[in-house]
């Protein structure tokens, strides 16, 4: 199962562009990535998961770890997410509330 | 007897995908189930089976997760059980609410909510020889397909002659 | 030990399907097989299986067939196990030459002839308990993938603290 | 598991167009259907495989029970198929040589 990490500088933020499953097996790979980036100076990220089939609650606490530490550094991680099973894991869980979520990568990056 | 399906996978990550996918292919096959239920149900799989492969010691192959599916007619059921320590899901600890900050630093715990709200129903049976979560998905009947063909078993190849 | 995985169905045709699906999901996930290698593959589990069925009697949900995978470095080993009356593959009637107007009527028998030319190795072990059909398929390892993250079984979520 | 098994005249010919996995399942759908089109008094069948996932050899006895068939009624069972995987089937078992396969419907309609 490979899951797909893109990443794209614009406007000023890193877009990182997930693609696949992200789940036990592939989320600490998306985790890496994150420190990556975040020990890159990078502090204003948009995870685009437009591309992403799957995801559950270990994709989630990645997620969450990120957004907790970039905004200790006064940064922010925002989503791309239009997928009604993706938006569902969000919505259930009441991270709707604590995640930005765009509807475009532009969207994300002027927000 | 209901048609029963097991899948045995060594406690390791990389073998969450193939249980989703063994049951989401079973969950498809049967129509009455539709799509959006499918994909509640294989959210809940892969929780119980990242929970039952983190229950066991990392890497050992020899520890083994059972995933058990039993099709009636009404319903699939999928049980996942392991050979871990058992844990009581009555006493996990509750989170803050969504708006507190602190609800930040609780990246885990996620799992279990989430496969309450997922499914039908669930039932944790723990004990000190491993946990089994089962839990069950009622079909929706008017969704069966028209044709049932889940009978013919035998096909006699020869019979184009007769036509 | 090599990982084992093991899917176990009733002896039934909807289920060939499942059986297809498992082993190419995981000769997909090896990326030492070739996709043309994986479809080899899978025809040749579809046939073993399609006789493993054919064995047993019909529609009864308590017979069973195993299907059993072993994901070893340098290979995937597939195992078909059946209940059966097992067979002598030695014996097995000779179709005429595809030429041969004859051949027309022979609408069978080509399953067992398909599996030897699809997978690199195959032993037949019947008894009176059933049938085990083994096959192996070498990998390449030219095509490994360059990321080993097979080892990463526990994932600390907090981590990202530390970065 | 679906079988999609759609039928078109053309030119005289009946096209049946196949489509998803033709296993033990599924194959007694296709039998059917080759019966009832053969009882119709349609004897210049062509079957277009284009659409087909997976063929194994319940698949292969099908259609040469129904090339059988139509050629003792006159008639012809033709292939259309380009897909290497599904055309690596009828290389290996020989049955290329017994069945015209084509590369488009309309040839196939026309040979
Ligand atoms: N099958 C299991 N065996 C042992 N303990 C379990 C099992 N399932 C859940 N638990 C315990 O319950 C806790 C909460 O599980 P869950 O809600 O899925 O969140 P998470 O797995 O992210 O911690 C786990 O951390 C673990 O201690
Ligand atoms: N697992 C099995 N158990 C018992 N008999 C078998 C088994 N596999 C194959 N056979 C016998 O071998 C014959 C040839 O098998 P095969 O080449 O696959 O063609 P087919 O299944 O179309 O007849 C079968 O008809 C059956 O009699």
């Amino acid at each position: 199962m490979e899951l797909g990490l893109d990443v794209e500088e614009k406007n000023g933020a890193t877009v990182l562009a997930v693609r696949g499953e992200v789940d036990v097996y592939t989320a600490p790979r998306l985790r890496e990535k994150l420190v990556e980036l975040v020990s890159q100076g990078k502090y204003k990220i948009v995870v685009n998961l437009e591309g992403v089939d799957f995801l559950d609650s270990t994709g989630l606490g990645v997620l969450v770890g990120g957004l907790k530490r970039l905004r200790s550094h006064d940064g922010d991680l925002t989503l791309v997410c239009t997928q009604p099973r993706i938006l569902k894991v969000f919505e259930i869980t009441g991270l709707t509330k604590v995640f930005a979520i765009h509807d475009t990568v532009d969207d994300a990056v002027a927000g | 007897m209901d048609p029963v399906i097991e899948l045995e996978i060594p406690a390791r990550a990389e073998y969450v995908g193939l249980a989703r996918l063994v049951v989401s292919s079973l969950a498809s096959g049967r129509r009455a189930l539709p799509e959006e239920r499918i994909d509640d149900l294989k959210l809940a799989v892969s929780e119980a089976c990242t929970n039952a492969i983190e229950a066991h010691h990392e890497g050992d192959v020899e520890e083994r997760v059972l995933v058990r599916c039993a099709e009636a007619e009404d319903r699939l059921e999928v049980s996942i059980q392991d050979r871990g320590k058992g844990f009581d899901p009555e006493t996990l600890p509750e989170h803050p609410p969504v708006t507190d900050p602190e609800r930040l630093n609780f990246e885990r715990g996620l799992g279990i909510p989430l496969i309450r709200t997922l499914v039908d129903e669930v039932t944790f049976e723990p004990s000190s020889q491993g946990t089994a979560v089962r839990m069950v998905m009622y079909c929706d009947p008017a969704l069966e397909l028209d044709v049932d063909i889940d009978h013919i078993d035998h096909i006699d190849l020869t019979g184009l002659d007769e036509a």
